[in-house]
């Protein structure tokens, strides 16, 4: 009954008008421009420290106050989201090239192949994530690069069994088959019939990975093994305002803001494209 | 079969709500159902034979779906449409039993057949637990399926589709109810198998005096199954009567067009009979007939009434302006 | 009972990943530029030490023959000896092991406790307002940074409320559980988010999957449609789920003792990156990795408890 | 059929290994899809693969076309034996060969429109160049009865019965010789099946095409197809001239198949006894004829021997068939005499 079951497709409902899809670009947009423009917004030089006015507390002055060493909290969150940008979308980028490609080689080709690929993911994935990456960042040392590095060795293991998972299914599908029937080449059906519908859930999932690798970039940060102090990351931000969380909670406060609702952006986005798209997680 | 209707369905409409708007997919269906009565609801896909039983057991696939019109009375008078939600547990499985195309998935995968037709023998008649075992293994041996005792505990999958279908009957039977709804239980069965779960429903009429409503797309099976048949297209009933009168002499040329259409028809070999075109979506329905636009007898009435569902003849109804073999009179 | 004959078989099955772990441990270590055995000793050494590392294994043989010595000292439980602490590694875990399982454990049991009903009042009411802001809060909470959280809620209840201490773990049995509540909290709030999300889902695919309208046509009311044959059906999906996310539990966790200041095995490992004591970093690395191999082997057990279809 | 032999499938076995049990040391099992199955196709010929599910008749149309695996046999195009063929030999079958599908959704990729799909095959191909194209894609959009508008439609907007139009003309166009089609017309409607049938029915007359039409519906069978082969658990069980088949079947299996359409007939209403059980695992094959368990006419022979598949023209692997062992003198098969309905009940 197509016509039954086009009424009860399932679509998921969010409060008002607003879609989730529009709600999460426009959350990151606004991110993005802040991260652009931000000599522009940034009232302060986010490094610079003023000894005369630590640990203000919110004021016209300093809206979201200051740190201890008397830098203007509105100003390093700008100027952080720089990096935390940055940390999400080349996080994310690294893992899921090398993961597609594995993936596919692997789903497609099968056999041997397959069976190598997936010993390693298990193994892999056996490592709690955070510890097999501060595992790596112990060997390289601490830093951006590192960070980066570690991401790209466990990070390609989600998106290689997504891949080939997506392949498995796309392969033995009708219409790979009647494209193989049809005579085309192995390469066509690979890449112009199966890889555009494999990747669309790849794609999905990559905006909810950026949630975690913001996370994760924020948490390496705050252990002191990401980003090094002076640059303002927000991360790092908290990690310095934990000490003063008595006297002065602003300090931690804000950048953890500035966190959610980056994430929740990410997050929203990955709904909204996933529905759109038909992809379920 | 006894006159006294157990189940009449008056005028029974559905609409889609959503997106600011409303379109009707069912539209002033009624019929009437007697004790040891086999009723065939016959239609394609979105004709919406399946959603009419599904209305008028108030089990709307989506809360978009609204019943807005029409009555479903009970042999006791109760209109099953104005139950309160306790009334109406009391009616589904007790009253009304129903069972479905696909038994795969509409029987819990996780609970063991047996605990679910106990349950709900537990549920309607209020006994202990070891007699509604006695009665659940006294259903499944009257179901034809071999060796109750240790099949009561196997779970759905590990079912053969012939013997899924039985489970599920059984299931539908566990409360004694005098009335099955049948949506398309043989469907997706092969055709050996379909002719033993015919004759076990067949048999169940026989000995309990069971009332079916049977849910299909083939004409072959109300043909050898069916006692009436109601003929449905885009949400209407559009023919209603005896079913050797229905099928042998359809009024509606949407329903001459479906018998002619069988693959088995005219000696079963050359050509097929078809009707040109498709059936409507539901966004998108004709005005007037439904059918106007596939009909090879349509006029300009047709596109701008919708016909009543009037008696031809004695205990047969029909839904056209220009009825087959009835000429002028149509007009009037 | 035959389904359960892989518990027997399934530990042999397990033997190629536990392999994987031991070589990527083996290579980590191997990786870090310099001497090794100055690198596993640390800087300051004694000579006799070094030799001492040099012969266990055999810094001077070919690689597959340092990787067999390397499995051979790990048959025998040895780990080798932390550089800080002076004592051998798998002792010194042995110690830590008990504030990470209770974090751990704790924080699943909170998150269930927090998730169940909360998935299921969003899905049985559907659209409502109640809905709306459960749905809201678990989106945003999927992007809580839980060293933020642990902060705040340190903020709350512990500065302005007074209820719970700031760090440390205790002596007592009480001490503890008085410490490790907001750890607890905060990782399985975190955790309660991803589960809600998840939950509702299957819950709401399940509500009007064909099962449950085939319950309800035989006249069960609602709440044994939800509970006897919605939730179990739900559930599924959901154990999966909790064993996916053990290594990311884990990985909570090490930041969570942190923050807390925690005497568990992630802190353990903080420390033994910052002091480079690399043979404290392999054996957690290692035994983290093996605990994430065993909770996912019981999450196949339960699975097939739960699920009579799986066949493994 | 005095055309020549465009297709010759001999003795043609598909097996499926399966993962041994028990750890991999239990014995190697494997699921017996498809055996030891023979049939020829001549150019213009249109022959009919009915069976359950579960008889191997969609596997047996893939591995003929080298869809799907294939263990042991040949397959004879024009006397070439494309069973093991690779590189130009392969590409010559995926020339003159076409499939249609079950899904007339699945089988299209969601993402292409109706021109590019057709377009692609067209280019590939190398039927036209890009300016000729869109023009022959007209043509074949007619060829199947659709209106040149829907070039840029997806499946997605177009109906099942369109669609599978459109995966008719996609496989016209590479202007195959023959074309097997698995379960074409089971997923639609029955005004729309009747549409696609006469459709099919006149484009292997008009091109010669030869045809393997896989269905599980043996009324629609009866009207399109020359010759039926009727299968059962991966053994073509009986094979002849379709009205032959349909007036005096030969084997038990055909006739309780045949017996249990439901017709609009009086005269043929369902058995009151119908065909007990369903068919078994085929991994488990019964010992002997694999149809013995459901047999009313089951001797003890039956469970020893595997019947010989015997009787000119019109074939059947039954020992009580015309031909075979009990039946030297070629009398049709004996009426049965089921016990009580039941009892028959009772036992399937």
């Amino acid at each position: 009954m197509s016509g039954t079951r086009a009424i009860s497709a399932r679509r998921i409902r969010w409060p008002g008008t607003v879609t989730p899809l529009v709600l999460g670009a426009a959350i990151l947009l606004t991110w993005l421009l802040i991260a652009l423009f931000a000599p522009l917004l940034a009232p302060y030089d986010p490094i610079y420290q003023d000894a005369a006015v630590r640990l203000q507390p919110p004021s016209w002055a300093h809206p979201l106050g200051t740190d201890n060493f008397g830098r203007d909290i509105l100003s390093r969150v700008i100027w952080a989201a720089r990096i935390d940008l940055q940390i999400a979308v080349f996080g994310v980028v690294f893992p899921f090239v090398i993961g597609t490609v594995a993936g596919s080689i692997s789903g497609f080709f099968g056999g041997w192949v397959d069976t190598i690929f997936m010993r390693v993911i298990d193994v892999v994935l056996a490592f709690p994530f955070l510890v097999l990456m501060l595992a790596i960042i112990t060997i390289t040392g601490p830093g951006l690069g590192s960070f980066y590095i570690a991401m790209a060795l466990v990070g390609w293991v989600s998106y290689a069994r997504l891949i080939r998972a997506q392949f498995l299914v796309l392969k033995n599908s009708d219409f790979a088959m009647a494209a193989v029937s049809l005579g085309y080449s192995n390469s066509r059906v690979m890449f112009r019939h199966i890889m555009p519908n494999a990747i669309l859930s790849s794609v999905v999932f990559s905006m909810s990975d950026a949630v975690l690798v913001l996370l994760n970039g924020a948490a390496i940060s705050y252990l002191g093994l990401g980003v090094q102090p002076p640059v303002a990351e927000w991360g790092i931000m908290i990690a310095e305002g934990q000490g003063f969380i008595t006297s002065a909670w602003w300090i931690t406060t804000f950048p953890g803001i500035a966190i959610v609702t980056l994430a929740m952006g990410f997050s929203l986005l990955a709904d909204g494209l996933g529905e759109a798209l038909g992809v379920r997680e | 079969m006894t006159d006294a209707p157990i189940l009449t369905v008056n005028n029974l409409s559905v609409a889609y709500e959503g997106g600011g708007t409303s379109h009707t997919i069912i539209d002033g269906v009624s019929f009437t159902l007697r004790r040891g009565e086999i009723l065939g609801i016959v239609g394609e896909s979105g004709s919406g034979k399946s959603m009419t039983c599904r209305a008028l057991m108030r089990l709307l696939p989506s809360s978009r779906l609204r019943v807005t019109g029409g009555s479903v009375w009970l042999e006791d008078g109760r209109d099953v449409l104005s139950l309160s939600q306790g009334e109406l547990t009391q009616v589904r499985g007790r009253r009304i039993g129903m069972i479905f195309q696909n038994p795969a998935s509409h029987l819990d995968p996780v609970m063991s057949i047996g605990r679910q037709i106990a349950e709900s023998i537990r549920h309607h008649r209020k006994i202990g637990r070891k007699e509604a075992w006695a009665r659940m293994l006294d259903i499944l041996r009257q179901v034809g399926i071999p060796d109750p005792e240790s099949r009561a505990n196997a779970y759905t999958h590990e079912f053969s589709g012939g013997m899924r279908q039985r489970a599920m009957i059984a299931v539908a039977l566990a409360c004694d109810p005098d009335i099955l709804i049948a949506d398309e239980p043989t469907t997706a069965l092969d055709v050996t198998v379909q002719a033993q779960i015919l004759r076990l429903l067949q048999q169940l009429r026989d000995e309990r005096g069971l009332s079916i409503i049977f849910i299909t797309h083939d004409l072959g099976v109300v043909y050898q199954l069916c006692d009436t048949v109601a003929v449905m297209y885009a949400g209407r009933l559009c023919e209603y009567g005896a079913m050797h009168e229905v099928i042998h002499r359809p009024r509606h040329h949407y329903t001459a067009g479906l018998v002619a259409c069988q693959p088995g028809s005219e000696g079963g070999t050359g050509r097929v009979h078809t009707i040109p075109g498709q059936p409507p979506s539901p966004g998108d329905m004709p005005p007037g007939c439904r059918f106007h636009p596939r009909c090879g007898a349509a006029d300009a009435l047709c596109a701008a009434r919708q016909p009543p569902l009037r008696e031809t003849h004695e205990g047969h109804a029909c839904a056209c302006h220009h009825p087959v073999g009835i000429e002028a009179e149509a007009e009037a | 009972m035959s389904r359960y004959r892989f518990v027997l078989y399934r530990p042999f099955q397990l033997i190629p990943v536990l392999i994987g772990i031991s070589i990527i441990t083996f290579v980590l270590i191997r990786s870090i530029p310099g001497d090794p055995a100055r690198v596993l000793l640390g800087p300051r050494t004694t000579e006799s030490a070094l030799a001492r590392v040099r012969e266990q294994f055999g810094l001077d043989e070919p690689l597959w023959l340092q990787y067999f010595y390397f499995v051979k000292n790990l048959f025998k439980g040895e780990l080798g000896k932390s550089i800080l602490y002076k004592v051998d590694v798998l002792k010194l875990i042995a110690t830590r092991i008990e504030p990470t399982l209770v974090l751990v454990i704790g924080s699943v049991l909170l998150a269930l406790l927090i998730a169940t009903p909360m998935a299921a009042i969003a899905a049985r009411r559907r659209g409502s307002w109640a809905d709306h802001l459960i749905r809201i809060i678990s989106t945003a909470g999927l992007g809580f940074p839980a060293f933020w959280l642990a902060i705040m809620l340190i903020l709350l209840f512990s500065v302005q409320l007074g209820w719970f201490p700031v760090t440390g773990y205790g002596r007592t049995f009480w001490e503890k559980v008085h410490h490790m509540t907001l750890p607890c909290l905060t990782t399985g709030l975190a955790l309660a988010a991803v589960l809600t999300r998840n939950l509702r889902a299957s819950i709401l695919a399940e509500l009007q999957s064909d099962q449950a309208t085939a319950a309800r046509a035989r006249g069960l009311p609602e709440n044994v449609v939800f509970w006897r044959h919605v939730v179990p059906n739900s559930l599924v999906p959901t154990v999966n789920l909790l064993a996916v996310n053990i290594g990311w539990l884990i990985s909570g966790s090490v930041v969570i003792e942190t923050v807390f200041a925690i005497p568990g095995m992630g802190q353990l490992l903080i420390r033994g990156i910052f002091t480079r004591d690399y043979m404290v970093v392999q054996g957690v690395a290692m035994v983290f990795a093996c605990a994430t191999v065993l909770v996912n082997f019981l999450a196949d057990i339960l699975t097939v408890t739960i699920d009579p279809r799986v066949k493994l | 059929m005095s055309a020549p032999v465009l297709l010759d499938v001999r003795n043609l076995s598909v097996k499926f290994p399966m993962a041994r049990s028990r750890m991999g040391l239990g014995p190697r099992r494997s699921l017996n899809a498809v055996s030891d199955v023979s049939m020829r196709v001549a150019a213009g010929e249109t022959v009919g693969l009915v069976g359950e599910s579960g008889s191997g008749k969609s596997t047996f149309g893939r591995a003929i076309l080298r869809l799907g695996e294939l263990t042991r046999g040949e397959v004879l195009l024009d006397g070439q034996d494309m069973a093991r063929a690779r590189g130009e030999d392969l590409a010559r079958l995926r020339r003159e060969t076409a499939m249609i599908f079950q899904d007339p959704y699945g089988s299209l990729n969601p993402r292409l429109t109706v021109r590019q799909a057709i377009g692609e095959v067209l280019h590939v191909h190398g039927k036209k160049g890009a300016a000729g194209r869109d023009a022959r894609i007209v043509e074949l959009l007619e060829l199947v009865g659709l209106d040149a508008t829907l070039m840029d439609r997806r499946p997605g907007d177009l109906s099942g019965g369109q669609c599978q139009r459109i995966g008719i003309a996609r496989a016209l166009a590479i202007e195959p010789r023959l074309i097997v089609a698995d379960e074409c017309v089971a997923a639609l409607d029955v005004s729309i099946q009747g549409q696609i049938i006469n459709l099919l029915m006149e484009l292997g007359q008009r091109m010669h095409l030869g045809m393997i039409f896989i269905a599980h519906d043996l009324a629609m069978v009866r009207r399109l197809c020359d010759r039926i082969a009727v299968m059962y658990l991966g053994r073509i069980v009986e094979e002849g001239p379709t009205e032959q088949v349909f007036k005096a079947p030969r084997h038990p299996y055909t006739r309780s198949l045949i017996e249990a359409i439901p017709e609009i007939d009086p005269a043929r209403m369902l058995p009151s006894a119908p065909l007990p059980g369903e068919p078994p695992s085929p991994v488990n094959l019964p010992e002997g004829c694999a149809f013995h368990p459901r047999c009313p006419l089951a001797r003890s022979e039956c469970r020893t021997a595997v019947p010989p598949f015997v009787g000119g023209a019109h074939r059947a692997a039954c020992i009580l068939a015309p031909g075979g062992r009990l039946n030297e003198v070629g009398e049709n098969l004996p009426e049965t005499t089921p016990a009580t309905p039941t009892e028959r009940i009772e036992t399937c």
